[in-house]
């Protein structure tokens, strides 16, 4: 008996703390891209950058954590950006007829209610969610473009104000109230993720959805809950872009939910589902709109963005899976 | 308590696999359940535990009816599943995956501390020893079997269905896992046990039930069977239980595989081996003693860190299996599920997926060819179930091991290694797999057999190397060795003193 | 080879044309997307003067598709529904080969706004029959940089630092707009441009970009943009004294310069762009001559360059 | 209890057949819709709409055969139509200097070369395919900037009509070039993955690459392989829009490659990959397609086109899923 024990542990020679600084290959190219910057610009690292850096994640970081979170329970929701419009009309519509704290309400209601209609056809008609969702976000952008006749909405002039609220600096430093948000909601999801057995389930579900039902886990239920959860975030990152723009259209956001799902993958979350954490999303959205941010600070010839965007997100994604070594 | 089990059917696509069982389970008693491969053993514990919908069937539990929709509801009612194809997350730790979806916690928020401490209890309690923050999908897949009786233990369910819980198990830790199943039915619990180790079996059980093409045989106390009634009832005929005598190996017969200073990590420390044309070596060792990863250190599944192969005299290509087979080597790996079958696809394309380029014609697959050597192998092998266009995954879990048995002798190899090549084959098809390996060495193949069951490996070859720390510690001649004897060496727990200071 | 028979065709249809004049026509009107408030002025245009004109009005949406839109043209050609086509094209010159077939089809085709085929510095109908009532991209961005000189003058700023916010690099419109821009901010004495970055045609972009040029050029003194993208640049740049000049004649864009927020911005009345290119099609379709080869810039104040002065009076016709 | 069970398997149709047609539900699904338009227009059952159909197929059919062999092998190619763009002004460059024949080939060389890449990175820098080739599209249209200078390129005046030559009909009721390359390459395509060994091991791989690794299959060296098949699928769709157009540019076919994964998992291949055919592609895409031809035809009031676009592909999928049966 003591020979098997024995095996055991001569072969598990303390992995733990070299796994652990393997996982963080992501964050050594992050790094390096922030030294390079600031040395190479005298501009990077002042308050105002940071302030606007983290003003321009808030809302990709908003998706990409929605999309890191279905990505680990195992499916895809490609519906967020179009949730994020309705939701913002929904938002504005509401505000116009009970006032702006109802509209946000209603707004993030809006979010919740999409999100699980997205979750409810995954579970119940069994559709991947690939497909579902793409199917659904084309639905939720057409009711948009019903809703709002194909033009932009606004609240009414004297409500304005009041709804562009998350558009604002605040005390901390100037930072913005959406900022504020997106890492209040960040941080939510991370220790959700994290150290709540909800959390766990989502591995779990991901991870393999069959020994999660095996085990008598609600698979279905954990399963609405998460694309809910998706669909909050969406509509907040709905609410922040009406509220900097002051209005919202059908249109809004187009396409940024590649970018969001980029940036979770690019962070490291396997897309297999199971694997992955919301921390990741985040280093892969600082990625992305630091290589932006970098090329607008140094004033290179936008001809040639492109070329280097692809090459460091591939550089990156490179480093971290050979850091992070294979397996089999 | 008494669970009744009454007229249990299911069939799939219009084939009856289950027909009318009835049978009555007891608390307190252990209940063997033995049928051929395919039989419908694994589909009616499911269909109990409620991992599958049955057709027709109902349990009554103390003469209750009680409705069993899905795996929770059958968790709720103290019925829980160790099911034959693991079913854990690979991506999990050990501990995670014993209390999946039954983590402790406050207010939702984990405990890990007291799931820790459980863990801790439980092992004490079965004598598995297992890191609990080891990920699942490092571990090799006996310790995950492990891992998947310890969750069932964890739930304290009252009803225990095991489907061949003991089939990637070593000798010794089958004898604890026993142990663990005795004193549940002390304590009260039903145990029902599928095993195609029909000592075993009679060992345990209480009461038997045998099933064969889906119908219930007989159920009847187990002190009135022996193995050869057992088998009689499962086939229907009587059977021989006996190993064949493998031919001896010929004097000048060439040495075929040969390995030299092989060393992985630290799994393969230094592994040294000859097998010559017409012999068969059989490897024993504990459960992560470096047997599996030995095999797969020759044949270029891992690129070995130093060491060198020779197939027939010519040096093999490390860390390439496509290259290996082309010099003539072939191994059946030790999981069907991760390294073997391709699920989705069908049995026949299974069977032809290591030897596509011998029945093709200008890089088009011979359809014909193809239907014949497949099907003639598969009926050789005496897989059931399904039609050959099926997909694998719909068949039984032995019959599986079956066709992946099959996938190998397609393109006869020089070299033929078998990682627990009858795991979870019934009783007469494991007789046939013997046979046929007895015969392959005969016509001049070399054979390297890795099992847990001490017994078949003993039985089969012409020598056996006992494996401890990667490394053979000793080599018995065929029939200078009793199980008792290989096991107390593949234990034997002298100090390790050329271990590296690292690993200690 | 495709084409040759357009004569023929069209010939035929005038006839035709001569015929039913007065009877009801029907316009397919195939704009950018149902999702952009531009392209809903310009069909709010199209649909007003059809109905006092007696003819009727579809939308197709192609969401902001360019190949959707090539088979919706087809299609609507197939299912001969239609006598007008007014193409708002997402891609000018991916939509040629499918307004051959409309014109060979007898029907009458308006390309609005964009330019229909391979050159953007040119009002000039590029496919035989097509008439145009085009915004010229080369001379929009030459009026763009004109009105950015036009600002550093203003404030008789020497050196004067303009930051250019592109739409989109991956857009030969976008780059032939930018470069006739640059070509003009170039010429003039004492004006440096700045920085040159994508700004897109959202506030989003517009306020990134902003942000981002602001810390490089803290000092700019003039940003050209989309008027999406200077709406968003706006809240960036309140209180320091940056002028702002905008592509894009919202109702939006028209009160920030009358209000003097921004120093200018290109206007066109798209709404009346939508019914002059219907009563364009319609007066073709009816047998009447019209001018093949039209600039939108004409039914602009100024020739397009709104400043304060040019916009008095004018209210935008479209939101954004 | 006895008979009653018994009866009730007996009565159960024969496996094999059902099963083949319940995999149909799809294709149901299609000529539900055919019927529906035929019946509802008289301008559907043309010759000249079955012809424009056909045209109006064959890009997005192209990709979507590229994008259903590349799924099947367990990969997902997002860089298809920046590999269409990039081929396609390769084509026009080389058609310049060296007449339409060899620019042709140029194009087509350059999709396998850029798919290679695509493949080569996938295998050797193990990067997981969504993302490599996410960032690859991105270097990709970069490069494409670069070439033309943001330009739109054309062929010279003397060589612009033989380089259409694609975009002309035939003798074969008009159906175009296009089309015919299109219906040729997807005939091939099938052949390939149905019939010969490269074929099934293409099947393995995305069923269970480890299994196939250990059955002596080169994974790397197919992988690649399908990565440049896919190029080629792409590059001949470049070639056909360029053709169309008579110009090539850098913003291409932007978009369509979600638009062709779609037709490939509406069609019934599953993303998980292992599973699927080319002829579920060619359906997705006709479905697709359909949908919008229909609406064209019918001159349904387009406010409405997204969202009954939505629910048709969602209920074709649905229906299909239903007849299919679930898969514990
Ligand atoms: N999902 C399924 N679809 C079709 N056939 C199935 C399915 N599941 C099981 N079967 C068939 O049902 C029969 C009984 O299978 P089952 O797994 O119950 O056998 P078993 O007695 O457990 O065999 P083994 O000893 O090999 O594990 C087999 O013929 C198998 O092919
Ligand atoms: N209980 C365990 N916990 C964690 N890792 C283990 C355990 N046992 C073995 N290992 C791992 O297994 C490897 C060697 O196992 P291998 O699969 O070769 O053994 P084996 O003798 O074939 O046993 P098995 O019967 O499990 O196949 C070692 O590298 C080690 O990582
Ligand atoms: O700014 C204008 C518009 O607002 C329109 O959306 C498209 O073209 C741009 O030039
Ligand atoms: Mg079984
Ligand atoms: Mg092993």
């Amino acid at each position: 008996m003591t020979a098997t024990t024995a095996d055991v542990k001569d072969v598990k020679a303390a992995p733990g703390r070299s796994a652990r600084l393997r996982d963080l290959g992501i964050v050594l190219g992050v790094v390096l891209i922030i030294v390079v910057l600031s040395v190479s610009t005298s501009t990077f690292l002042t308050t105002g950058n940071l302030v606007n850096l983290l003003d321009q994640a808030a809302v990709v970081g908003l998706l990409a954590t929605a999309a890191t979170l279905v990505i680990i329970s195992g499916s895809f929701d490609l519906s967020i950006t179009a949730v994020l419009a309705l939701s913002a009309i929904v938002a504005v519509a509401v505000t116009n007829v009970a006032g702006v704290g109802p509209g946000m309400v209603a707004g993030v209601l809006a979010g919740a209610v999409l999100g699980m209609i997205n979750g409810i056809v995954v579970v119940r008609i069994k559709v991947h969610s690939f497909i579902a969702t793409l199917a659904l976000s084309i639905i939720y952008r057409g009711v948009a473009v019903i809703l709002t006749a194909g033009a932009i909405v606004y609240p009414a002039e004297d409500r304005a104000t009041a709804f562009q609220a998350l558009s604002w600096p605040t005390v901390l430093g100037g930072v913005t109230a959406a900022s504020l948000l997106f890492l209040l909601v960040v941080a939510v999801c991370w220790i959700v993720l994290a150290r709540t057995t909800f959390g766990r389930r989502v591995y779990a579900i991901g991870g393999n959805e069959e020994a999660a039902r095996l085990s008598g886990i609600r698979v279905g239920q954990i399963k609405v809950a998460v694309f809910a959860i998706s669909g909050v975030c969406a509509a907040l990152g709905g609410l922040i872009l009406a509220a900097r723009g002051g209005s919202a259209q059908a249109s809004l956001a187009t396409g940024m939910e590649m970018t969001a799902i980029a940036a979770a993958v690019v962070g490291g979350t396997s897309v297999m589902g199971g694997e992955g954490a919301i921390w990741r999303g985040l280093i892969g959205v600082l990625l992305i709109t630091l290589i932006g941010n970098g090329f607008n600070l140094l004033g290179w010839d936008t001809i040639y963005q492109q070329v280097v965007q692809g090459a460091l997100i591939l550089g990156a994604v490179s480093l971290d899976r050979l850091l992070r070594g294979r397996r089999s | 308590m008494r669970i009744d089990l009454e007229g249990f059917g299911k069939s799939y696509g219009g084939v009856p696999v289950l027909r009318d069982v009835s049978f009555t389970l007891h608390g307190g008693r252990v209940h063997g359940l033995l049928g051929e491969n395919g039989a419908g053993k694994s589909t009616l514990l499911k269909a109990v535990c409620g991992a599958v919908a049955p057709d027709t069937g109902r349990i009554l539990l103390d003469g209750r009816p009680i409705t069993v929709g899905s795996p929770r509801d059958a968790l709720r009612h103290g019925f829980t599943l160790i099911s034959q194809e693991l079913a854990l997350v690979p991506a999990m730790t050990v501990l995670d995956n014993v209390y999946l979806g039954r983590w402790r916690n406050r207010l939702g928020w984990r405990d890990r501390r007291a799931d820790r401490r459980r863990f801790a209890e439980l092992t004490e309690r079965t004598g598995f020893e297992l890191d609990p923050s080891a990920l699942v999908r490092d571990l090799p897949i006996a310790a995950q079997q492990q891992v998947e009786v310890l969750r069932a233990l964890a739930s304290g369910a009252s009803v225990i269905g095991m489907d061949e819980p003991t089939a990637l198990l070593t000798q010794n830790e089958t004898e604890r896992l026993m142990e663990v199943i005795r004193r549940l039915a002390a304590d009260g619990a039903a145990v029902v046990l599928i095993s195609h180790f029909l000592e075993e079996v009679l060992s345990v059980c209480d009461d038997v039930t045998v099933l064969r093409d889906g119908r219930h045989i007989r159920t009847g106390p187990a002190v009135e069977q022996t193995p050869q009634s057992l088998v009689g009832d499962m086939v229907g005929r009587p059977v021989e239980l006996l190993y064949p005598e493998p031919r001896p190996v010929r004097e000048d017969a060439p040495v075929l595989l040969s390995a030299r200073g092989l060393r992985r990590g630290t799994a393969v420390r230094d592994v040294s081996l000859d097998i010559r044309a017409g012999e068969i070596v059989g490897i024993a060792g504990l459960v992560g003693s470096g047997r599996s990863e030995t095999l797969r250190a020759i044949f270029g599944a891992d690129a070995p860190d130093a060491g060198v192969v020779e197939v027939a005299g010519q040096a093999v290509p490390a860390g390439s299996p496509a290259r290996s087979m082309k010099a003539g080597l072939a191994m059946v790996p030790e999981s069907r599920k991760d390294q073997g079958l391709v699920l989705g696809r069908s049995v026949r394309e299974n069977v032809a997926l290591a030897s596509l380029g011998t029945r093709q014609r200008a890089g088009f697959v011979r359809g014909g060819a193809e239907r014949e050597a497949a099907g003639a192998m598969l009926t050789g092998l005496d897989v059931r179930g399904s039609d050959l266009g099926g997909p694998v995954w719909t068949l039984s879990g032995g019959n599986q091991q079956k066709v992946l048995f099959g996938k190998w002798l397609m393109d006869r190899p020089k070299v033929l290694m078998v990682d627990e090549p009858t795991r979870g084959v019934d009783v007469g098809a494991k007789g046939q797999i013997h046979q046929l390996l007895v015969e392959l060495a005969a016509e001049g193949m070399a054979v390297l057999v890795v099992s847990s069951e001490v017994e078949e490996v003993l039985g089969l070859a012409h020598r056996v190397l006992v494996m401890r720390h990667g490394r053979f510690v000793g080599e018995f001649a065929r029939g200078r060795a009793t199980p008792e004897q290989v096991v107390a060496l593949a234990f034997a727990d002298t100090p390790d003193t050329e271990l590296p200071e690292e690993n200690r | 080879a495709p084409g040759s028979e357009t004569g023929t065709a069209s010939t035929a249809t005038a006839s035709q044309a001569a015929q039913d004049a007065g009877a009801q026509k029907r316009i397919a009107f195939f704009g950018f997307a149902r999702a952009n408030a531009f392209a809903v002025a310009t069909w709010n245009g199209i649909e007003e003067y059809a109905k006092a004109n007696n003819a009727t009005a579809e939308f197709f949406d192609p969401n902001f598709d360019a190949q959707t839109q090539v088979q919706q043209i087809q299609d609507a050609v197939t299912s001969k529904r239609f006598d007008v086509f007014i193409v708002q094209a997402n891609d000018g010159a991916s939509v040629v080969p499918a307004l051959r077939q409309a014109v060979a089809a007898g029907i009458t085709v308006v390309a609005e706004f964009t330019p229909v085929g391979t050159a953007y510095d040119t009002a000039e109908s590029q496919v035989p029959g097509v008439i145009t009532l085009v915004d010229v991209p080369a001379d929009n961005g030459k009026k763009l940089g004109e009105l950015g000189v036009e600002a550093c003058r203003s404030k008789n700023l020497d050196p004067c630092k303009v930051a250019y916010l592109e739409g989109m690099k991956s857009l030969p419109l976008d780059n032939a707009r930018t470069e006739a821009a640059v070509k003009a901010l170039e010429a003039a004495d004492g004006v440096e441009l700045a920085s040159r970055v994508e700004g897109g045609y959202t506030k989003e972009g517009g306020r990134k970009a902003m942000q981002d040029v602001l810390q490089a050029q803290p000092d700019v003194n003039v940003v050209i943009g989309s008027s999406q993208a200077i709406a968003g640049a706006e809240s960036v740049v309140k209180g320091k004294g940056v002028l702002l000049i905008g592509n894009g004649g919202s109702r939006q864009a028209v009160k920030a310069v009358q209000e003097g927020r921004w120093f200018a911005t290109y206007y066109l009345p798209e709404k009346s762009a939508g019914a002059k290119a219907a009563e364009l099609g319609l007066a073709k379709a009816r047998g009447q001559q019209v001018e093949e080869s039209n600039s939108e810039t004409l039914l602009a104040p100024n020739d397009g360059k709104g400043t304060k002065e040019a916009l008095a009076g004018v209210t935008g016709e479209y939101d954004e």
